[in-house]
């Protein structure tokens, strides 16, 4: 499904991407510290990657555990070209070049790979990505000429100073991101308005009825396949020249995992869902990890709730809700999402005091300090602590359940008057 | 000789590791078209909480209590929270159990810590269950149980005298495998249950209308699935190692013995863990590489190729990875898998 | 100077494969900070401590890197994976070429990778362990005492560390006996082994007596387990048998059979027993990273000498520098930054007598059959190291 | 035996049944008739507890609005969909085989029918006896949705529209052998939309339009109700 | 001239069943041809070999002339054959507009570029509104066709299959499951859609049949049993008691 739902209104479309490519300028001037330019950097990075995944799984049907390895391998190509410039400083071009570089990698694995996996579909599709990655992977760590084994391979992307550019500061390199994300977000946008993208619609709908209307399905999917490995592979380029080394991890099966799990989180119905899919894993690994030692509890938690509640992903809670706006039914819904935002920043305040005390009991010890939450601190040693943490959680999820079912009514209500609507307007019509 | 025995031994044992590992996964896996990632954690729980049983009833009570136990969660999961992913598809069903394979870790450490567990086989099940003696004059003997010390050392150190002892567990191990074959078989082939969600995966109202109870077939499915992991785990943390890890090191092998043995076929998945046993196995005995074939073959290699190490990788250095490799050819020469049904 | 607070960052791994080792490490050195804080240390400095959960990811651990520099850390500490070693070494450098007058020294605990301290060797690294091919040195001696060893099997993890082991088994062991024999080598690819039973299997066949491996985590555990199920009845060499988990997963296996070599052991005595005893109450957790309190000691003495806390000054005054520790005196070398300390090789079994001390409540412990001083342990470099202008 | 009073249905939103009231006595065949969309099928589907329904089900004196699907069928109500539903990864003998309640295993014990009466009602249906009912023709399809219906052994079985796609001949058949069930003391509701055929065998006819019954009558009624017929029926 | 299509002795089986014995058929340019059969006896099979959904056993199957069996379906296509699904075939997810245009794409030689926006594609839009009207779904354009009601999606299968404009169209069973009203209208639709091409059509409606075609081929056991005009196939007493049974009357009665 194309991102921007009514097409008629091309303005639209110019603010949205106006508005995308302005808040590339200026992220990294509004979180301007080392670390949040480098986040901003993998977000740039993730973006592409989620986007050119969801070409298979959101556009495609195709469920593949193996996306890292066309990242990865972009990657490592890049890296190589990189060290293979001329001994000293590689030039500005070459630098600028080098996520191309990448993405032609990419970009021939795809081709090569893809041709075995693509000629099926389904799970089987998805089972062979699974032994294909796993494969790539183990070869990295027992061919470290090419994958440089455990160290991997690092490099240098400083080049002698051009109009004042050297890529060493970071700030430099983001730019260079933000432009390559702009272009690769706005050409797999494009190619989901193409006969290309269209059929690999088809494709995921109906392959054997394709056959049918002149399409051969497993060329559909295979073409896609290279497309978005190629995307991939770009990715892969910026993700070398950002960190300046490539290691075994980057075909890991677990980086495959989590370009699945944020994708659908994100939402892979739409195009856009990805996006959102991108910043958040970025935000898991980089700073939920640093936030609570038990972020993979509640990761996994978050997870499970949202395929269960939210199987379209964030992407469709909002679309949804767009929906309603535009039947100018929102305003009425507003009261409720603020009472369901209160009393569940209860619960959660509740509950996460539970966990992290009794993390910090396990991992700490029973004689360790107590612990400091949000300004609090929390003593595991002390029963009231306890209780006081599980009365919280207790009153929060009491009140949030209350809310959410006064909002699930005044939900069920409006969408029962937009149905209406729309029956009303295909008469009209 | 008594080389090769051993290692079919080994092989055939690993292999039935294998399917007790992944009985349970052919059960939900090819009949409800699960990929249940979390697979792998239950079998985990299972050995965690047949260590914690143990500790009060003894083993033999744990290897009943366990797996029950594993069984009514899954069951629990199933109705609370899989039922209700389930008419969005395969994906979001893969991804809950994917998000619950991190839940359960995390509580596995938060109650047993982050070390490994000493779960110790019971007596009986410690020590050999025969041993295997090569002597060099008179040939291969077998004695069950522990060998004695003496006959393992010859008078004349001349001779050489080689006793290799089969595990008990590893006895065991195999035992309770040929079991669960024969129930997960009974289950399938005696009673229509396999019909039923076979028949729900497509018309689920249909086969209610017909007086089936849909939904608690699902639910006994998966808990019987969970249920047969939880016993896996329970022989297998005490054969080997009980620990946070163990889920992540069986991961996706158990994958590849369902999907090689073909979807919907309990016979596919247990000729393909034998095979996948065998064969790595042996393979861990084969030093040849690329670089010694070449050689054999009289090919010779510039000393920057001879230490290339692509060209060095042994045989059995790959071993563990053949499995996979494995996995790819069949799906691609042979999408069913080699008794399956059908196609994914 | 006095009273300065000195903020060193962790960046290692407490969740994942070597999370439990990195968990006890981290609170080993919430330890020492306090103990060695203030009066604990000659410049009379106050160490602060954190560790960044690395998920034994370098690039993580690049991003974890930045984030410390952007607290303002100019001290970083790292140990397990030789992967995260390499790709922090090689960020510290380009971060301290790039800015002069932030540098950051990068304190090695527990990495033992030689090329740190050899082809890729650096001025803001220094290693407090002992790299791979000293205590390979120190194991071949031993097996120079051992006439019963003539059949020597190598089996490793296929990764840089794996693959070292074995490479300075084979160099070192024949340099020092001949005679030996290596009758066959494994490399098998890191925690993918369910069942190293075909492996006991090969080796019996191959007739060794002896196994050296570097592995560690469950792979060390399983292939013990399965050497003893396996009837293999020879000596092991290790170098990792008492990192956490390993102990309790081990239990009585291979008791009186498995060695390992290291910088300390259980039962050092004095000072610190009085520090393990104390650890164990504070935490329940065994203390066995000895490499953390002289990082404290010798950090301290080098504040001292330098008169500041700036990493450069302290970098310099390390350098060379001598100090005394709970097992005598031990030197940073200059030429590569690899600290030459004595080594012990101790044997796994049942803990009593002299040596009460046992970890994870096995009641199993290692009792040290042999120890030698820096000199024998200590081996050549081919470090060429880049020194900032004074 | 069945009774319906003053019954209506949603789909989600929209009310597709306005208080739909008649009775099906034992041994009846009555035929529901009625154009299309006019909710003959939610009708169906509302007995047997499939759509969210509000009002009165009786079936032989007890209520089972609320029941869930299987707990209904199990009361000896029999169901062909008009959707023919058959399970096409299974063979025919297998989607019989289902037919069959729990507890009734091995041919029918106690069922009025057997494997055999059923390969003899549909020969086609024997000679595919093992293949996967996925590739049967559409209309060896609808036989076995109606055979697999019977081995439940119903008092009562409602038939959504069954002549659908299947060739004149056989649709004359099916007329004989829903007689036949009637013979065997077996109710039938007939969603039919060939006038002819529901004429010809049913003992009454209901007519159904706009989510009610409009008609009520033997056979020969509706044929004398000219009215009826033009406004509801017909073109 | 060469047939629009002609079968010579085609044969196919499943394992040891054989369902087509034989077939030869030859149908002429711009003829209607309605193929009646009882269930089962191989019809909607005929049309799988024909459109290459499965290879033939042996015979031969010649598309104006032109050897077409073994090929795979989207060759046939490309060749100017389309078939409609006795079970509704679409694409779900995408909206009425969108199936239509996936039913133009190729035929339009748009291929699998990714060079060129849909939207720019100014001859397949308008082929596929105009589609659109003929099937009279303009007012739900954008409506999923998964939503569509069973009536609405049947027309929109025959609409996919005749987006292509391929000269040699196959419908089975297009009327299936409609009532009659639907049906009337239908047929008018179909007559409307397919002029000047080539029809083969499955249909037990006997009304639809001999409203619409301009010869009728028997299939009955997988051989084509007649092949003539409506009215002497309704004369055929073997097709009677083959297939039509007494109803035909009737079935023509109710008719109109
Ligand atoms: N799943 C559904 N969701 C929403 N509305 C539905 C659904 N199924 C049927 N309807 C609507 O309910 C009304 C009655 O449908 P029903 O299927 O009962 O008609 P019918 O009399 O069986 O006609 P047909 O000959 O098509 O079977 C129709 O207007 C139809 O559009
Ligand atoms: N793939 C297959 N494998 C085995 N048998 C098949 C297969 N496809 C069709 N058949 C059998 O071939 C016969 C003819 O099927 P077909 O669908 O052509 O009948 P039909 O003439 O279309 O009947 P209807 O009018 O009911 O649709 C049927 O008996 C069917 O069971
Ligand atoms: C501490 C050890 C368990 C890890 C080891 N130092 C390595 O290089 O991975
Ligand atoms: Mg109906
Ligand atoms: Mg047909």
């Amino acid at each position: 499904m194309p991102a921007i739902q009514n097409p008629s209104s091309l303005r639209a479309r110019w603010i949205i991407w106006g508005a995308f490519a302005l808040a590339l300028l200026v992220a990294p001037w509004v979180f301007s510290n080392n670390l949040s330019i480098t986040i901003l950097c993998q977000i740039g990075i993730a973006i592409i990657a989620c986007l050119s995944y969801n070409m298979l799984l959101g556009q495609g049907g195709m469920l593949s555990f193996g996306h890292a390895v066309y990242t990865g391998l972009g990657s490592f190509i890049a890296m190589h070209a990189l060290n293979a410039a001329t001994g000293g400083k590689p030039s500005v071009l070459l630098v600028v070049m080098l996520p191309l570089i990448g993405g032609l990698a990419g970009l021939f694995f795809a081709v090569l790979l893809g041709y075995v996996t693509t000629r099926r579909s389904g799970t089987t599709f998805a089972m062979i990505t699974l032994g294909v990655a796993e494969l790539v992977f183990a070869m990295s760590l027992m061919i470290p000429e090419f994958f440089g084994g455990e160290g991997g391979i690092s490099g240098n992307r400083m080049t002698e100073p051009f109009m004042g550019i050297t890529f060493g500061p970071q700030r430099q390199v983001y730019y260079l991101i933000a432009v390559y994300t702009f272009i690769s977000v706005a050409a797999m946008y494009a190619f989901t308005r193409t006969p290309l993208g269209r059929m690999l619609n088809a494709v995921r709908d109906n392959p054997e009825r394709v056959e049918f209307v002149g399409y051969n399905a497993q060329r559909v999917r295979y073409l896609a396949f290279i497309v978005a490995g190629f995307f991939a592979g770009i990715s892969g380029g910026l993700a070398a020249l950002n960190f300046e080394i490539v290691t075994a991890e980057v075909v890991g099966a677990a980086r495959s995992g989590s370009y699945l799990l944020f994708t659908f989180l994100g939402g892979a119905t739409f195009f856009f869902g990805p996006i959102i899919g991108a910043v958040l894993m970025v935000l898991a690994f980089v700073l939920f990890s640093e936030l609570t030692k038990a972020w993979l509890l509640y990761l996994g938690l978050i997870f499970m709730l949202m395929v269960m509640y939210a199987p379209g992903g964030i992407a469709s809670l909002i679309m949804m809700n767009v929906r309603v706006a535009a039947f100018g039914r929102l305003r009425e819904l507003l009261g409720h999402y603020l009472l369901m935002a209160v009393t569940g920043v209860v619960a959660l305040l509740g509950l996460s005091a539970l966990i992290e005390m009794i993390y910090h009991r396990q991992l700490e010890g029973a004689g360790a300090p107590a612990l400091r939450f949000l300004g609090m601190t929390l003593d595991g040693g002390n029963a009231l602590h306890w209780l006081a943490a599980a009365a919280v959680a207790a009153v929060g999820m009491a009140s949030f359940e209350w809310a959410r079912r006064r909002f699930a009514r005044r939900w069920h209500v409006v969408q029962e008057y937009i149905e209406h609507e729309i029956k009303k307007r295909e008469v009209a019509a | 000789m008594e080389f090769f025995v051993i290692s079919m031994l080994n092989g055939l044992s690993y292999g039935l590791l294998l399917f007790m590992l992944s009985s349970g996964l052919t059960l939900i896996f090819s009949m409800m078209g699960v990929l249940n990632f979390a697979h792998a954690s239950f079998y985990m729980l299972g050995a965690y909480l047949g260590y914690t049983i143990s500790r009060y009833t003894g083993f033999w009570a744990a290897l009943v209590l366990a797996p029950l136990a594993v069984g009514a969660l899954g069951a629990l999961f199933e109705r609370s929270a899989l039922r209700k992913v389930h008419k969005y598809g395969h994906v979001p069903e893969l991804l809950i159990t994917f998000g619950l394979s991190y839940v359960i870790l995390e509580l596995v450490q938060l109650v047993w810590g982050r070390l490994a567990l000493e779960f110790k086989p019971p007596e009986v099940l410690q020590g050999p269950a025969f041993t295997l003696i090569k002597h060099a004059s008179d040939g291969l003997s077998l004695v069950w149980g522990q060998a004695a010390p003496e006959m393992c050392q010859a008078a004349d150190a001349a001779v050489r005298v080689v006793c290799s002892p089969f595990p008990a567990t590893r006895g065991f191990l195999m035992l309770v495998a040929i079991v669960m074959l024969g129930a997960v078989w009974l289950l399938l082939t005696r009673t229509r249950i396999g019909l039923v969600i076979q028949a729900a995966l497509t018309h689920p109202d249909a086969v209610e209308a017909l007086g089936h109870n849909v939904p608690r077939v699902f639910m006994l499915v998966f808990g019987a699935g969970c249920a047969l992991a939880g016993l896996a785990g329970v022989i297998g943390g005490s054969t080997f190692l009980t620990e946070p890890a163990m889920a992540a090191t069986v991961g996706s092998i158990i994958f590849v013995v369902v999907v090689v043995g073909g979807m919907g076929s309990l016979a596919g998945a247990f000729l393909a863990s034998l095979l996948i046993g065998v064969i790595q196995t042996f393979a861990v005995a084969f030093d040849w590489s690329l670089g010694s074939a070449a050689a054999r073959m009289g090919i010779a290699l510039s000393p920057a190729l001879q230490d290339n190490s692509l060209l060095k990788l042994t045989v059995s250095q790959v071993a563990p990875m053949l499995p996979y490799l494995f996995l790819v050819l069949i799906l691609i020469f042979r999408p069913k898998g080699l008794l399956g049904a059908r196609e994914g | 100077q006095q009273g300065e607070v000195v903020k060193i960052v962790r960046i290692d791994p407490l969740s994942g494969l070597l999370g439990p080792v990195g968990v006890n490490q981290d609170k080993s050195y919430k330890f020492f900070a306090e103990k060695f804080s203030g009066k604990g240390n000659p410049a009379g400095v106050k160490f602060e401590f954190e560790t960044i959960d690395n998920k034994l990811s370098p690039a993580e651990s690049l991003n974890a890197l930045k984030a410390a520099i952007d607290k303002g850390v100019r001290y970083v500490a790292q140990g397990n994976g030789s992967s995260v070693a390499l790709a922090l070494i090689d960020a510290i450098n380009k971060h301290n070429e790039r800015n002069p007058g932030k540098e950051v020294l990068y304190l090695n605990d527990s990495a033992v990778d030689p090329d740190l301290t050899n082809s890729k060797c650096s001025f803001w690294h220094f290693r407090f362990d002992a790299d791979t091919s000293m205590k390979m040195e120190a194991i071949a001696s031993f097996i120079k005492t051992q006439p019963d060893v003539k059949k020597i099997y190598i089996l490793g993890q296929n990764y840089s560390h794996g693959v070292q082991v074995a490479k300075y088994a084979k160099e070192t062991i024949k340099r020092k006996r001949p005679d030996v024999e290596f009758v066959g080598e494994d490399l098998h690819p890191l925690a993918q082994v369910r069942d190293f039973a075909p492996y006991i299997a090969k080796l019996k066949a191959s007739g060794a007596d002896t196994l050296v491996t570097g592995n560690w985590g469950s792979d060390l555990s399983l292939l013990v387990k399965a050497a003893n199920e396996g009837g293999f009845n020879g000596k092991i060499f290790t170098y990792y048998t008492g990192v956490t988990g390993t102990p309790a997963a081990l239990g009585a296996n291979g008791a009186g059979r498995v060695y390992q070599i290291g910088y300390a052991h259980y039962n050092m005595g004095g000072q610190m027993d009085q520090w393990m005893k104390e650890f164990k109450a504070k935490y329940n957790d065994d203390f066995y990273t000895a490499s953390i309190p002289r990082i404290f000691t010798v950090l301290g003495a080098a504040m001292a000498k330098a008169k500041s806390t700036d990493p450069v000054k302290v970098a310099q005054a390390m350098e060379g520098l001598k100090v005394n520790t709970f097992n005598g005196e031990i030197e940073m070398r200059k030429t590569d930054h690899q600290l030459q300390q004595p080594l012990y090789l101790t044997v796994w079994q049942k803990a009593g007598g002299k040596h009460p001390y046992s970890p994870e409540n096995t009641g199993m412990t290692l009792v040290p059959v042999a120890d030698y001083p820096n000199y024998v342990s200590s081996t050549p470099t081919s470090c060429q190291m880049k020194r900032p202008a004074k | 035996m069945l009774k319906l009073e003053n019954l209506h249905a949603y789909y989600g939103k929209s009310h597709v049944l306005h208080g739909v009231g008649f009775h099906v006595a034992p041994g009846e065949i009555v035929a529901l008739l009625g154009r299309n969309g006019s909710g003959r099928s939610t009708t169906a589907k509302a007995i047997m507890g499939m759509v969210h329904a509000e009002g009165v089900i009786e079936w032989k004196g007890q209520p089972i609005l609320g029941k869930k699907p299987f707990e209904i069928a199990h009361l000896g109500l029999g169901y062909v969909p008009e959707s023919r539903d058959i399970f096409p990864k299974l063979t025919v003998h297998q989607n019989l085989l289902l037919g069959q309640k729990r507890g009734g295993s091995g041919a029918g014990k106690g069922s009025r029918w057997s494997f055999d009466d059923m390969y003899a009602m549909f020969p086609r249906l024997a000679e595919r006896e093992n293949t996967e009912a996925g590739v049967l023709s559409g209309g060896e399809q609808q036989m076995l949705t109606l055979c697999r219906t019977l081995m439940g052994d119903p008092d009562l079985i409602i038939i959504d529209e069954p002549t659908e796609g299947l060739a004149p001949k056989i649709v004359e058949l099916v007329g004989e052998y829903l007689k036949k069930l009637k013979a065997r003391g077996i109710s039938v509701l007939l969603i039919e939309q060939k006038l002819t055929i529901a004429m010809a065998i049913s003992d009454r006819v209901l007519v159904m339009g706009h989510g009610s019954i409009v008609f009520d009558g033997t056979p020969d009624q509706l044929r004398a109700d000219a009215a009826t017929r033009k406004e509801w029926l017909e073109v | 001239m060469s047939c629009a299509l002609q079968l010579k002795d085609l044969r196919k089986s499943f394992g040891k069943t054989q369902i087509i014995r034989g077939v030869n058929l030859a149908v002429q340019p711009g003829e209607r041809v309605a193929v009646i059969g009882p269930n089962g006896a191989g019809k909607s099979t005929l049309f799988n070999l024909i459109s290459g959904r499965f290879p033939p056993s042996s015979g031969e199957v010649l598309l104006h002339g032109a050897r077409i069996d073994g090929k795979k379906p989207y060759e046939i296509n490309r060749l100017g054959l389309s078939r409609s699904f006795q079970i509704t075939n679409i694409f779900p997810k995408l909206s009425v507009f969108e199936n239509l245009r996936c039913g133009v794409l190729w035929s339009l030689g748009y291929r699998y570029t990714f060079l060129k926006f849909l939207a720019k594609l100014d001859d397949a839009n308008a082929r596929a509104e105009e589609l659109m009207r003929q099937i009279h779904l303009e007012r739900k354009r954008d409506v999923l066709a998964m939503n569509l009601t069973y009536a609405e999606q049947r027309a929109l299968e025959i609409g996919v299959t005749i987006a292509g404009g391929a000269n040699v169209v196959l419908l089975d069973e297009p009327t299936a499951g409609m009532s009659r009203s639907e049906t009337e209208h239908f047929i008018d639709l179909i007559r409307e859609v397919t002029v000047g091409k080539t029809l083969l059509t499955v249909e037990h409606d006997m009304g639809v049949v001999f409203g619409l075609a301009d010869k009728i081929a028997v299939v009955v056991y997988g051989e084509v049993l007649a092949f003539d005009t409506p009215e002497a196939v309704r004369a055929n007493t073997r097709v009677q008691e083959a297939y039509l049974g007494s109803s035909v009357a009737e079935s023509q009665a109710q008719g109109h």
